[in-house]
């Protein structure tokens, strides 16, 4: 490394500590009025391969990141995250049954959806509002997006399994009717006292508020 | 400015001290104003510096002398003393007695053990005060050596890449369906027998006969496969057996056990 | 000026852009993970005589101007905070003797610390706290922070001035280790039990309050 000449590292220190660009008249100033322009194109000169540039725009100067090195300065990391039981169950109903309102939504869900847990969906580029309902109070509706039969690999929306199809892979059973059939199975000698098993209707409150965050 | 070595005079140099307490302003200019010191043992530490040795070889005595001085004079100025100026004057008195005493007569602990603990204390607030003056005499940030005025800042942007498969969409579906059916499920008929109709057949049986009866005697017939749904039987059974204690508790019926988990028969009172 | 490798050119506009100094880790995940030691003993040495220089502080990097340079730089408008001589002490002494209970600062200064005092040098960033003492009262302890580090230019703690000789001259124990050692020192003929034990009422002057608030 050859030595600098304290001019320059005079200017360097300067236009590194400026707040903003700087012409060489001010710089000037700054230093009691040495000449600075052989320091700043000795600067530039050093910085030209450098990761950082000192550039000149409309004769002020200033040092910026080098040009190809700008996409250090905003870097994207991406997430891969699992959606969440709540958000997974809000996607399909908007699927089954598009276009839908978020009160419908809850209605058929059965708990309050948190607003987090639409925009997760919006976010995934999976839902989009459709437009409002034309009934009182013009809620937003919802409905899927070309995205989303791409990403579940479904050429339309008629791909969607059936409810015939649901209840026959078991997927509609009621987890009460299964746990019934479990205890029926394996204890017919327990004793009476057991049969108090079945929930009762009020076991489960109508709409609780949902505990599942997106 | 060298880093070893600093006089009072220099540490003031440092330029950072609000206090007033100057150490380079000799004994007779000495400030009667108590603001300037933070504290008694602060005062100490100024006076011994007058000493204008080591603190390691300074004289307590001559020192306690000076502090009582001093107090004495602002006393005589009516000044307000604090209290813990006052404090440490009685004890600095009490130490100079005790040092002035033959050894043997002194007590425990020794005055040359609270000298020197009192010149131990005002080393180290010594060493901490210069340590400090050291410290902000450094090229400090933002006064000597500045950062970058305009970094262009680092972001890093997070995106949310969302993962969910087919199965998951429909078994969430139907996990929604069947979760919010249970309401149709409820009032399914189930096959059981109430506590009226149990306590009307127990009653009328027991009618019948004198005898212990088994209680497993009074559940209805296994015929024409009805006995098929156990949840009937356990219902029937569980029927029964609220009926007896229920006849028993009215006076109608007695009940008996031979052991934990036997057979429960019950019989007729006569009344 | 010879060809610079890509990483060293990376991290240069890394610390250059970063808008707060970062340890070697951080440079080296933003990079995607590559070793950056090399690359930042490099530039260090290289920035060594400019009029910015590449510095470590308490294991966090960052480039300043040069210290001598600082009075051309030496701006109208200080932007140090000014200390209170109390916060001033307060530091110091967090400093030597970290971690350190407030009662222990307050010993060593023969006076009560208001709580404004370490309030300001808590909002400052330069001191923490540091846990709680695993000692009767399970006091609160102190230490400094890099911050502190970095702005008083320090690379670490043993860069603090004077701190080798202080602690070799004892002035980092507590009174009562010193005052042992002294007596043991010198009074060869003194009774066992006369050592700094049971200490009466008079032992000490009690603390003073403390008036000046920071």
């Amino acid at each position: 490394m050859t030595e600098m000449d304290d001019l320059t590292r005079a200017v360097e220190a300067t236009l590194f500590a400026a707040e903003a660009p700087m012409t060489a008249e001010a710089i000037s100033a700054h230093l009691g009025g040495a000449d600075v322009r052989a320091a700043l194109a000795d600067l530039a000169a050093h910085y030209r391969q450098r990761g950082v540039a000192l550039v000149e725009r409309g004769n002020r100067w200033h040092f910026q990141t080098a040009p190809d090195l700008a996409h250090l300065l905003r870097r994207e990391r991406e997430d891969v995250r699992r959606l969440s039981r709540a958000a997974t169950e809000v996607l399909a109903i908007v699927a089954y049954h598009e276009p839908v309102s978020r009160a419908e939504v809850e209605a058929i869900r059965g708990v309050q959806t948190a607003k987090g847990t639409l925009d997760v969906l919006l976010e995934a580029g999976w839902v989009r509002v459709a437009g409002r309902r034309e009934s009182p109070g013009r809620p937003t509706i919802y409905a899927t997006t070309p995205e989303f039969l791409a990403h579940f690999g479904l050429a339309s929306r008629k791909d969607l399994p059936g409810i015939d199809e649901l209840r026959a892979a078991g997927l509609l059973d009621p987890v009460e009717d299964a746990l019934e059939a479990a205890l029926a199975e394996s204890g017919e000698e327990r004793e009476a006292g057991e049969i108090g098993q079945s929930k009762s209707p009020l076991a489960e409150p109508p709409l609780a508020s949902e505990e599942e965050s997106a | 400015m060298s880093e070893l070595d600093l006089t009072p005079a220099e540490l003031e140099a440092a330029g950072e001290w609000d206090g007033v307490g100057s150490a380079s302003s000799d004994d007779t200019a000495l400030y009667l104003e108590l603001d300037g010191w933070e504290g008694p043992l602060d005062l100490l530490l100024d006076l011994a510096r007058r000493q204008k040795v080591d603190l390691r070889q300074i004289s307590i005595l001559a020192l306690v002398d000076q502090y009582i001085g001093y107090i004495e004079r602002a006393e005589a100025m009516r000044l307000e003393l604090a209290a813990d100026y006052l404090v440490m004057a009685a004890w600095l008195a009490y130490l100079k007695s005790a040092l002035l005493l033959p050894r043997e007569e002194q007590e425990d602990p020794s005055a040359e053990e609270l000298a020197l603990r009192l010149q131990l204390r005002l080393q180290r607030l010594g060493a901490m005060r210069e340590a400090a003056a050291r410290i902000l005499a450094r090229d400090r940030l933002g006064r000597d050596v500045f950062l970058r005025g305009a970094p262009e800042g680092l972001r890093v942007d997070r995106k949310n890449s969302w993962q969910c498969d087919w199965f998951a969409l429909v078994q969430a579906y139907g996990q929604v369906k069947a979760r919010t059916a249970p309401v149709v499920h409820m009032v399914r008929d189930r096959m059981v027998m109430t506590l009226d109709s149990a306590l009307t057949r127990v009653s009328a049986m027991l009618g019948v006969t004198l005898d212990w009866i088994e209680l497993q005697e009074f559940l209805p017939p296994r015929e024409g496969g009805e006995w098929t749904d156990p949840r009937l039987r356990r219902s029937a059974l569980a029927s029964s057996f609220v009926a007896a204690l229920e006849l028993a508790r009215l006076g109608k019926a007695e009940l008996a056990q031979d052991s934990t988990f036997g057979p429960l028969h019950i019989r007729q009172l006569r009344t």
